[in-house]
């Protein structure tokens, strides 16, 4: 040992690293990533880790989006985000808004060759249904009661109790293969089975997962070979990946870069509004933010196309109701134009004519940082001092959910945003506004308590009568709205950049990516 | 007695120029021609941390929306940022923050450290055997994880971002200490302390204290740049000081996204922050030369 | 030698014991609930304590620790409770580009670093010395995010030579290690400078010019490898440092490392991953410094393992 | 027998500080014959081992330069000869050890390895030859295995041994001179006999010259034929080593013989010296070791006395044997 | 005068050496079974060659170790087990003189504190008493008053040494344990600081315990010796019987190795062979039988006993001696 020379193991280690790195290359498949042509692949590089690729258990939008390349359930989202039919040729619900019938499409296979029929969805459902750890089981899913195989194609799902956002969950709900369900149900994070267009090829954690063409999908059509799906969580990054073709699709598109990219021929930007509210709750138990006028007052001050153009770079739409437009029995209400004497006005009349001090708490993401500090200069024009509290997620979360009582509660302001499926009015409203969800039960962090819109929200939920719901969500959403128990600032537009040769693929307004078409032109 | 006369002997010579430790350590770091500049560098900046406030132009804190992002130009000569803010404002005053919070951290981390690898090398044994594997528990634990560990526990804000990262330079601070304590041990003179009875306090810190403050100055500036670095991390993470703070980390990392379309935002605090840096980094090595007896002699 | 190895890595199991324990308790007493984080925001609270009983969080911390211990030792290091996944597959395809990633920093690192630091010693107070000083101190002062940014923007967006991010293929692990070693690279090159000057003075050095030596052979055959053992020292401690994922770079550079992973997963407060990463970091890390040892011994035959 | 083989005349050292010149020799004049042992003698700081330095030319990663006078060797100016040159003379023709045999080695290179070096740059051996060679030479050292401390580091070698390996190194290209600077200082007394018995004997045998540097009257006496007294970068007397003892001229080499303990000595008090040495930067005007000498004239005060020849060869350097100017001005 | 300060009896020091990295702990007796007396106003020196562990001794002592066994008798009082709170008292009666005078004074403080440190330790004194106290000693040896204010690093060797001693003195001590005062200086100092110790001797009836390695020196300066050979006492006695009438044949050979200043007197010298062994590993049997010329087979396994020569104190440990 002592006789070998120093020199000869550093030149030695250097060389086994170089060989090293130069064997995975040769293992990272070919590097003719991001080349023209249909046979080779597109790459969309996406701004956050996939985190799961179990259909039933997944509460991220990225892991969504390639779940839905490769996944479809027995309905399904359109362009607009509203519900379509899609492994169901159709459906009906009972009046008493419990019994839920689908009529499946047939002459589907899974990928692995299983058939898909309504055995295939007894499965599925029944998987959700038992296992309490899946997240879809608890929302909506535990209130099955039971599931009837109607004929080879058309099964029934009773509830126990009505539950109106249960259409959106079985959308959301996309079907596996049974036999991964019964034989390798470990692989289901990993690998999934499913009917759609795309097959699972590879995860390779952390750095890309690549879905390939299933020729035999049922829906014909011309698509790309081969997705790459691929996390660049710095926002530069996925620019310059866009510019210089290593991707061909990137969402989202961080609206400040937009500029770098103008008379760029190569890459078409498309805006979608969006479903995602951004507000700042206010605790509407805690002084002196129980008087509305205080909070009406916080409205008036703030500039909503400012904070547009600063905080969203110029991309998004003021927040004109307690829910974004694409949601369903979406109202516009009165909005709060900027009128800073109105807010002085108000605030004089609440005893706060020097102003006062208050906190707003967020998370650690330079977006809300930047948005806090916009509401912080906001605030100042009528004479409130701000302080910002940025606090790492599961801090916050814990600040918040920690108080088991509203009195308990430190929390003053919050800045967050709010994003459900545009069918889904529920989930924009129940969590956020009904008095039971206040913490630690669930995201009323406005300590927002309305017995009426309590009990509208109730009978909204328990009707299958849509004109009934539209009529009780336009009386919520107009009492809230006046009731001001958020600071409503805007709602994001979407960024998506597309290289110019690519076809086929949009962005819902959940921020869901939709392949199905994809191709090159 | 015949000794009397050594003291008679220099009268005929010219008086010779013995320095005090302190005139000698001048003398030799002007020669240090690169430290001696930067050092100057940082007198600056600590004079601008005292009157930043004062000769800014603008209002740090104050935004325009209607000239948000702008390059430099007449009005603003290092641009604006997102919000329209004086960017050259914001780092004239973020100079005394980014100073304070850096400098503040490493002292603190100093003096913890070096109390810790005084003791772990004058007493040696198991407490020795304690410090020392506990700093390389430190050593390997991911600073981040100690940092949102710290940050959650004491909630954000500048004076928990000094804590974070001075928690960070303590286990190479007490390394340090505790090498040069070693080394100072050997000096017969910590012995003769020791025959004369005195106690260990005193051994500690009136022998061997000061024999590490050499190396400590030299170190302590070197970490000084390590410090606003790391403090600059923690903003990229988004743990650090309240987001309005015009603390150059903090500006940094605010104004990544704007890297492509308005490079000014990041590149201006980027630029302060690489000089302040480098000065302290250089005026570390300068010290070295000057105060390290190892290089020291010719 | 081999018996030396053995005992060192027996002697590593109690250290790694405590730092478990600690670790552990370290993880559960940050703040945040987990549950919490796994049933969602919309979650009711009905949601979260079922979820905590479904990932097993409602158990008292020690028997958490010792059902964590006692898979280990079957070899599992179990399931992430944020993805569903084992933990041993999220670890496998970022382990190895984390390695590969921290040879590459590391190498070049120490190569141009010696360098820079012989060019420097050799050339004491003249130009070369100030020159790689400066190159030096600047690695040591630019913050790694911003390097990285603009590494990204020139090497990439402008000349399009390497890819922004990602781990396939060699070149895309140019620009992550560029940004990785800059500081080693300085920090490596100032103690190689120190302390060839230092080795310079001493008395062998003399005996080799009285010998007639070349000065070139002075230089290589007899300071070179007497001061190189400080440098070990301070090349073996950045390297554990860099073995433990640098989320910095990793993020800038998409690269699928485990310094993200853990960030991930600190984020989401996901024990399970947490636990084995930072473990694995220890074992890392206490390897690192077996083999420093054992590159000591070959650096100073004063050192000897019996 | 009495060919001169170095001469050192009127050498000039300067060391820079600051950008301040200090010289540090000032004129030494010696010279060494053919065979001779040649004892150079003073307190720390007088010069006796940069006057080495100058001869070897080792002046590389420090400041100092020779700034005037002439090194011959072998009628050679060797102070004229370019790096390259000199760099083939040392350890070839004059060969040098020092005073720590522990950091003279180098710690970690095998002492074969060390040794080889300069018999191959020298003798133009290859690597077999040079082995042998280097095996002889250790053997000649009276080192016992030397098969096997050729494979051994310094630090496995006691202090005596790594010595006889410095000497050995030394002598493997057969010098003409060898210089040994304090070549025992670092040794117990035991071992600085065997080392000393061993040069002594080796100095015969080969017929070489050795310039010794001592602070160590004892081993002066012992060993040498000719004695060089420094004080102050300066030679203060040169003679035969029995005059030297027997007589004294200088009042510093008096002073110095005085002070020195004796085994058997009787005397109660020692003789001193009154005072230190002076600082190189800050020396007295007139003679440097006026301010403390017991025989100080006014003359001392103001002028540097020359050497003086005396009778047996000696040379002085005393205002008390200048008869004409030094009593004029008693 | 026949007041006994100092009785060490049979103290013993080991050392654990821990070898390489990973290797067994070796044991290192750096002392092993050592006495000697040391009358009030006398001067006992030890002398040996390095590693023979006289300043281990010393330092046992002076407490600065702690002896593994054996008994340590100050002015009547046992010290060898005391722990450090129950020294001071000791701590002022015995002071300590350093062989580096570089090195044991403390380059960042001034002279004046220097030599006011015992005091500001072991007294209550006033400053301006002690300032008094510390002006006084300066005098005494051959400092002045100006001096107080600089660092020792501008004085020379021979200065700073003067400041060691007065740092010793300020005390009043009864003991001077003295390591090597004067090897680091050169002659013409030595013989300075030589004097001085016996001037300061002669005034205040000060003991010394005189560690050295230079038998010339040891000569010069003792009533008694010791001479120590691998941790052990092999020949101990009044100075004159050692000088000239050694009787150890290590004695002899570390008499006949010191080179005599006069070419007159060059002579045969006994040169022992090879090198000292190593304390670590100490040879079985008496410790210098692997050197020894006259060795004899009992030698390698018997360790020789005690035994005195004459009648003045003169002990011997060797074979030779005792059949």
């Amino acid at each position: 040992m002592r006789k070998a020379n120093l020199w000869k193991m550093l030149f030695f280690a250097l060389v086994c690293s170089v060989l090293l790195v130069g064997c995975s290359d040769e293992n990272g498949g070919d590097s003719e990533k991001g080349q023209k042509g249909s046979d080779k692949e597109i790459v969309i590089a996406v701004n956050e880790n996939f985190i799961s690729m179990d259909p039933h258990n997944t509460g991220d939008t990225n892991s969504n989006s390639v779940q839905s390349a490769m996944l479809e359930g027995l309905l399904g989202f359109d362009s607009d985000g509203q519900i379509t039919t899609v492994l169901a040729e159709d459906y009906s619900v009972s009046e008493n808004a419990l019994e839920y019938t689908f009529k499946l499409n047939q002459g589907i296979k899974f990928h692995d060759g299983e058939e898909f029929n309504a055995e295939a969805v007894k499965v599925n459902i029944e998987r959700i249904m038992k296992d309490e750890s899946l997240r879809l089981n608890s929302r909506g899913f535990n209130l099955i009661t039971s599931v009837d195989i109607l004929g080879d194609y058309e099964i029934k799902v009773t509830l126990k109790t009505p539950y109106s956002a249960m259409l959106t969950r079985f959308s959301v709900a996309k079907m596996l293969s049974p036999k991964l369900i019964k034989e390798n149900s470990d692989d289901i994070p990993k690998s999934p089975v499913g009917t759609g267009p795309f097959k699972f090829v590879e995860w390779v954690q952390g750095d890309h997962l690549t879905v390939e063409r299933y020729d035999d999908y049922w829906k014909k059509g011309e698509r790309v070979k081969k997705i790459t799906y691929k996390p660049v969580p710095e926002n530069g990054s996925r620019i310059a990946m866009l510019k210089t073709g290593e991707a061909s699709v990137i969402y989202p598109l961080p609206a400040q870069n937009l500029q770098e990219l103008e008379g760029n021929k190569d890459i078409i930007v498309s805006k979608i509004p969006s479903t995602i509210a951004r507000y700042v709750s206010i605790n509407t138990m805690k002084e002196p933010f129980d008087d509305v006028r205080i909070r009406q007052a916080f409205n008036y001050a703030v500039d909503k196309n400012a904070y547009i153009k600063v905080v969203n770079s110029g991309f998004g739409l003021p927040l004109d109701s307690v829910i974004p437009s694409k949601t369903l029995y979406y109202v516009k209400q009165d909005v709060y134009e900027q009128n800073i004497e109105k807010a002085k006005e108000l605030l004089k009349e609440a005893g706060f004519e020097n102003g006062f001090t208050a906190e707003i708490w967020g998370n650690t993401n330079s977006d809300t940082m930047k948005g806090m500090q916009f509401i912080q200069q906001q605030l100042k024009e009528i004479g409130v001092t701000v302080e910002i509290k940025s606090m790492e997620e599961g801090t916050l979360s814990d600040e918040i959910f920690g108080a088991q009582t509203p009195e308990e509660a430190k929390l003053q302001m919050w800045y967050v945003s709010w994003s459900s499926y545009a069918s889904d009015v529920t989930n924009a409203t129940k969590p956020l506004f009904h008095s039971e969800s206040i913490p630690p039960n669930s995201a009323n962090t406005a300590y927002y308590k309305n017995t009426e819109v309590d009990s509208w929200m109730n009978e909204a939920n328990s009707t299958g009568d849509a004109t009934k719901q539209a009529e009780l969500y336009e009386k919520i959403q107009s009492t809230i709205y006046k009731d001001a128990p958020w600071i409503f600032l805007g709602v994001d537009e979407l960024l998506v950049g597309t290289r110019s040769d690519i076809e086929g693929i949009y962005v819902d307004p959940t921020g869901g990516i939709n392949v199905s078409d994809a191709n090159f032109k | 007695m015949e000794f009397t006369s050594t003291v008679t002997e220099k009268k005929q010579v010219v008086p010779k120029k013995k320095y005090s430790p302190v005139r000698e350590f001048w003398v030799n770091f002007k020669h240090q021609k690169t430290a001696f500049f930067a050092s100057m560098f940082i007198l600056l900046l600590i004079i601008i941390a005292i009157i930043g406030p004062s000769i800014a132009p603008y209002d740090p804190y104050k935004p325009d929306y209607d000239a948000t992002l702008q390059g430099p130009s007449s009005e603003h000569i290092l641009g604006t940022d997102e919000y329209g803010r004086d960017i050259f404002s914001r780092i004239l005053v973020g100079t005394r923050i980014t100073l304070s919070v850096s400098t503040s951290s490493v002292l603190l981390g100093a003096i913890v450290g070096t109390v810790l690898g005084i003791m772990s090398g004058y007493f040696g044994g198991w407490l020795d055997r304690i410090i020392m594997r506990s700093s390389d528990v430190m050593f390997a634990f991911p600073d981040l994880l100690l940092a949102i560990a710290i940050v959650a526990v004491l909630g954000p804000g500048l004076n928990n971002v000094i804590i974070a990262v001075s928690v960070f330079s303590v286990p190479s601070f007490a390394r340090l200490v505790r090498g040069s304590t070693l080394e100072a041990k050997e000096n017969t003179f910590v012995e003769a302390a020791k025959s004369m009875g005195a106690p260990h306090k005193r051994i500690m810190f009136k022998h061997i204290f000061p024999e590490t403050v050499s190396s400590l100055i030299v170190f302590v500036t070197m970490r000084i740049g390590t410090a606003i670095i790391a403090a600059s991390s923690l903003s990229f993470l988004g743990l650090g000081a309240s987001p309005e703070t015009p603390d150059w980390g903090a500006m940094l990392s605010m104004g990544r996204d704007y890297l492509g379309t308005a490079s000014h935002v990041v590149m201006m605090p980027g630029i302060a922050i690489f000089l302040t840096v480098l000065a302290f980094n250089l005026v570390g090595d300068g010290l070295r030369d000057v105060l390290d007896p190892k290089t020291k002699n010719e | 030698m081999f018996q030396y190895i053995l005992k060192r890595i027996i002697e590593m199991i109690p250290l790694l014991l405590v730092v478990s324990i600690l670790t552990f308790l370290f993880i559960h007493m940050i703040p945040g609930d987990p549950a919490r984080l796994v049933a969602g925001k919309d979650a009711t609270l009905e949601d979260v304590n079922r979820v905590s009983i479904e990932l097993g969080l409602d158990q008292p911390i020690w028997k958490q620790y010792v059902t964590f211990m006692g898979n280990l030792f079957k070899g599992d290091l179990g399931t992430s409770l944020k993805t569903g996944l084992p933990v041993s597959n999220m670890f496998a395809d970022r382990f190895m580009p984390s390695i590969y990633l921290t040879l590459l920093s590391m190498g070049w690192a120490l190569v141009i670093g010696l360098i820079i630091g012989t060019l420097s010693a050799v050339f004491k107070n003249k130009w070369p010395d100030h020159l790689g000083m400066v190159t030096a101190v600047s690695g040591i002062s630019l913050p790694g995010f911003w390097l990285g940014l603009i590494l990204i923007q020139i090497f990439s967006v402008q000349l399009g030579w390497f890819p922004t991010g990602g781990a396939e293929g060699w070149k895309s692990y140019v620009l992550p290690s560029i940004t990785l070693g800059a500081g080693i690279m300085s920090m490596l090159a100032r103690f190689t400078r120190s302390s060839l000057l230092e080795t310079l003075k001493a008395d062998f050095i003399r005996t080799g010019r009285a010998k007639g030596l070349k000065e070139s052979s002075v230089l290589t055959k007899h300071a070179l490898r007497n001061s190189l053992i400080p440098v070990v020292t301070i090349a073996g401690l950045q390297f554990g440092f860099l073995l433990g994922g640098s989320v910095v770079v990793e993020t800038v550079f998409s690269f699928p490392g485990m310094g993200r992973l853990l960030i991930d997963s600190i984020a989401f407060r996901d024990y399970p991953v947490i636990q084995s990463a930072l473990l694995l970091f220890s074992i890392e890390f206490i390897l690192v410094n077996l083999i420093v040892d054992i590159l000591y011994s070959t650096l100073n035959p004063k050192i000897q393992y019996e | 027998m009495s060919e001169k083989l170095l001469q050192v005349e009127q050498l000039q050292t300067e060391f820079t500080k600051d950008k301040q010149k200090i010289r540090i020799l000032h004129g030494v004049n010696f010279h060494i014959n053919k065979g001779e042992v040649i004892g150079l003698v003073g307190e720390s700081g007088c010069g006796k081992s940069l006057t080495s330095l100058s001869i070897m030319g080792l002046f590389k990663g420090t400041s100092g330069e020779i700034t005037g006078g002439h090194i011959r060797f072998n009628g050679q100016d060797i102070t004229s000869l370019n790096v390259n040159e000199m760099r083939k003379m040392r350890g070839k023709q004059i060969a040098m050890i020092f005073q720590e045999p522990m950091t003279s080695l180098n710690p970690v290179m095998k002492i074969g390895e060390q040794l080889m070096e300069p018999i191959r740059i020298h003798l133009n051996l290859n690597k077999k030859q040079a082995k042998e060679h280097a095996i002889s030479m250790l053997k000649k050292v009276g080192i016992a295995r030397p098969d096997e401390v050729i494979n051994e580091y310094p630090h496995q070698l006691s202090g005596g041994m790594r010595q006889r390996v410095m000497i050995a190194m030394a002598m493997s290209c057969n010098p003409n001179l060898l210089i040994a600077d304090e070549p025992t200082t670092a040794l117990d007394v035991t071992i600085q006999a065997q080392i000393l018995e061993l040069m002594k004997q080796l100095q015969q045998q080969e017929d070489m010259s050795i310039l010794l540097i001592t602070h160590d009257l004892g081993i002066v006496a012992e060993m040498c034929d000719r004695v060089v007294v420094m004080y102050a970068g300066r030679v203060v007397e040169e003679a035969n080593v029995f005059d030297l003892f027997e007589e004294p001229k200088h009042p510093y080499t008096r002073g110095l013989i005085g002070s020195v303990p004796k085994i058997g000595d009787k005397r109660d008090k020692l003789d001193s010296i009154k005072g230190n040495v002076p600082d190189p930067s800050d020396m007295p005007i007139g003679c440097k070791f006026a301010p403390r000498c017991t025989q100080v004239m006014p003359i001392c005060l103001e002028a540097e006395p020359t050497s003086i020849m005396l009778e047996n060869d000696r040379l002085c350097s005393c205002w008390l044997y200048d008869h004409e100017r030094g009593e004029m001005h008693v | 005068m026949s007041n006994k300060l100092l009785k060490v009896t049979g103290i013993r020091k080991s050392f654990e050496i821990p070898s390489g990295i990973l290797g067994k702990k070796k044991i290192l007796k750096a002392v092993n079974d050592v006495s000697f007396e040391i009358m009030e106003g006398q001067t006992f020196s030890l002398v040996g060659e390095s590693g023979c562990g006289k300043s281990t001794t010393g330092r046992l002592v002076s407490r600065l170790l702690t002896p593994s066994e054996g008994e340590i008798w100050i002015d009547g009082e046992e010290i060898s087990q005391k722990k450090e709170s129950q020294l001071k008292k000791m701590r002022q009666k015995v002071q300590m003189i350093f062989q580096d005078p570089y090195a044991s004074l403390n380059p960042r403080m001034k002279v004046r504190d220097i030599i006011a440190e015992p005091l500001l330790i072991h007294t209550k004194l006033s400053k301006l008493e002690q300032q008094r106290l510390v002006s006084e000693i300066l005098k005494v040896v051959g400092l002045n008053e100006s001096h107080a204010d600089r660092y020792a690093h501008e004085f020379s060797g021979g200065q700073r040494q003067r400041i060691g001693i007065a740092r010793a003195l300020i005390m009043k001590p009864r003991l001077i344990i003295a390591d090597e005062p004067v090897s680091a200086l050169d002659v013409s100092i030595q013989s300075q600081i030589l004097n001085l110790l016996k001037d300061l001797q002669s005034e205040y009836n000060i003991t010394y315990l005189f560690i050295s390695h230079d038998l010339s020196v040891v000569e010069h300066i003792s009533d008694y010796i010791g001479v120590m050979y691998l941790g052990t006492i092999v020949e101990s006695g009044p100075k004159d019987a050692i000088f000239s009438n050694p009787q150890h044949p290590y004695t002899k050979a570390l008499l006949s190795s010191v080179p005599i200043p006069d070419p007159k007197l060059r002579k045969e010298r006994i040169i022992l062979k090879g090198d000292l062994p190593s304390p670590m590993n100490p040879p079985a049997g008496c410790p210098f039988h692997t050197r020894c010329p006259v060795s004899m087979e009992m030698c390698k396994t018997i360790v020789p006993k005690v035994t005195q020569v004459a009648l003045d104190n003169h002990f011997v440990s060797c074979h030779l001696m005792s059949s």
